[in-house]
């Protein structure tokens, strides 16, 4: 169940401008409202786009998330592509990369 | 009164916020087939657009993921992303609740429907209209189907979704045009982005513009998911515009796999039959 | 593997939280029955039990309507009400997450669903509970039909949705229990709380024993606003039950129509006509 | 549409603790978030179920937000009454009084 609140952190910076401004100013404080595991926090913590995406974050989630942290168009594909060779292939959902 | 436009187009926001990664005679062939759509709307003398769109996590989420749904507000916002991302700047659009209210009630003798207040347009609806009825000054009324978070909504129930909007549209006294937004294949968001299965499209496509019901719904998503990726599943929207008028024969304005765009660049309307009283 | 219970339930909150303003044995009479099915829930050894709800705006808001809505979590939250004024204690309440998905995907087919992976139970789940699992320990898979916010979801829907949640459980391995919770006539939450219209409540049961399907649709919203109170919006829970099962008929466990509790408080179960291997 | 916000504003409340909190510590700053018109920004403020009831609020919104400000269920039950014949028949929604 944790991909689901993982996302649905993702989902709500997305939608708002307060927790947006939260989350820049103490990550921690947002984080704490959410049942997340280890890995799930340090992936946001880092902040680490590739091992999200592994995680299963669904790309229309992320995408939004990578603009947030600073992360060019260019750089968030290179981040995915980066993501999947360091922690191998995507773990859950619809996002997973294919073979080209 | 009888619905007077029925069309499809496509909604990547790359179509938008890359444009400068497309030759400009290329994307504007493209533009310019959308922009004939919009002309073609007020053409038929539409009262409300209502845009059938594919929407990605802007009002719905996996904790209240609805096959279908629809706006009741009289205005809407949008674009929920980033304005500097999406390059259009956030407004308000209007709506009409008292005409959703009546085509909702309509709608849910047939297919079951969440209803919806409020509603932060993504680049589902906003990039249509931005081609469509670029002063975002034309009442809207969107609607959405799940294509993104499974279970997804069956397609013969996105088709049947279609013939409920048909008879809510034939059944009030306003001009109703719809369009449905969507991909075709395509790897949105992901590393293959850009990825497009033109072969696949074309063949989508093809079973559209004949309006054969049984073709369009003998896809599988694990099929589709294979084929035409996650962006894929969008399908539904362009089915449900097939099940607005069985009868209607489609005609593809526009077709062009551009790989910036993320998207084979869509346009295409139905050709309704009856005839309309202006 | 076919259902193996059906049964229907008040959920007023009145009924635990303003349980002092009733004579003790008038009050267990009706919590009694209410156990006896709590009872025959374990006896017909069921897997899980569906809990098909009237929710009141704890899950759902007019942003985002559903007409139907199913859960699909490991665990539940509740009471989303203030712990001293529903007077039950917060807790959470085991689902079944593969369970739910497999159900949803069925009744999908013929009914359009939103999937909730988070759900929290106001006393809609959370008053029935507390007599049919007093430990909150059996796992639920809420249901919800829109009984609150207009365009309400139609008769024949509710009635639609019952018979797809059968073809659901008659498809899974797994033994389902379902109940149905809501009011019949009651003006909850308005100055005249306590209201019931004892008659309409008995003509209404009369049909659902009957289980005569046409009876039970023939309402309009507009009588029963009339004669048994927005509160009365609910019989949508009860028909949905009655669609489970159009072969069974009903017997009423219970009815005692308690002004205190603000609702006709009543038990009651269809007589299921398959043999089901134990 | 702004009965919408003004419901919307309860039903939040009713669902999110931490939100409650901030609207007892400081209620302006809640209620600059929604589209909410003079009479129900006053409604709101003094409170005053009584006329939020007559606004059209919806009872099972309304009895939370009664429990809320401090008011037992038979204090609830009689600033509905109240309102109606302060501020006459409840204009809006389903949860209107009936005749006895
Ligand atoms: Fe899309
Ligand atoms: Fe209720």
């Amino acid at each position: 169940m944790s991909l689901y609140y993982l996302q649905k952190l993702l989902y709500n910076l997305n939608r708002e401008p307060a927790l947006q401004a939260r989350f820049k100013a103490d990550r921690a404080s947002v984080l704490a409202d959410y049942d997340l595991t280890a890995e799930e926090l340090k992936a946001l913590t880092d902040p680490d786009v590739g091992l999200l995406y592994v995680l299963g974050v669904n790309g229309q989630l992320l995408m939004h998330y990578a603009a947030l942290v600073g992360q060019s168009w260019d750089e968030y594909i290179a981040a995915m592509r980066a993501g999947v060779k360091q922690y191998g292939p995507v773990r859950a959902g619809i996002y997973a990369m294919v073979d080209e | 009164m009888p619905l007077v436009f029925a069309g499809i187009g496509s909604h990547a926001p790359g179509i938008v916020n890359r444009a400068e990664r497309v030759e400009e005679e290329r994307r504007e062939a493209f533009y310019d087939a959308y922009r004939r759509m919009g002309q073609a709307i007020r053409d038929a003398k539409a009262d409300v657009l209502i845009v059938i769109a594919a929407e990605h996590f802007a009002n719905f989420f996996m904790n209240n993921m609805p096959a279908f749904a629809m706006g009741m507000a009289d205005y809407y916002e949008g674009p929920i992303e980033d304005e500097a991302w999406m390059r259009i700047a956030r407004r308000k659009i209007p709506g009409n609740r008292d005409l959703s209210e009546r085509l909702i009630a309509r709608v849910m003798e047939e297919t079951d429907v969440s209803y919806c207040e409020e509603w932060k347009f993504d680049h589902g609806i906003m990039v249509p209209l931005n081609f469509l009825t670029p002063d975002y000054d034309f009442p809207v009324i969107p609607a959405n189907i799940n294509c993104q978070g499974p279970p997804l909504t069956p397609l013969h129930r996105a088709w049947a979704f279609g013939q409920a909007l048909r008879h809510a549209a034939d059944a009030v006294p306003e001009r109703v045009a719809v369009v449905g937004t969507g991909g075709i294949s395509h790897w949105p968001a992901t590393p293959n982005s850009g990825k497009i299965n033109e072969a696949w499209d074309r063949d989508f496509l093809a079973r559209w513009q004949k309006n054969d019901k049984a073709a369009l719904l003998s896809y599988t998503d694990t099929d589709t998911y294979r084929d035409a990726g996650q962006g894929g599943f969008e399908i539904r929207t362009f089915i449900a515009i097939a099940g607005l008028a069985p009868e209607a024969s489609g005609e593809i304005w526009h077709y062009d796999a551009i790989p910036p765009f993320a998207v084979g660049c869509t346009v295409g309307a139905l050709t309704l039959k009856q005839t309309i009283a202006a």
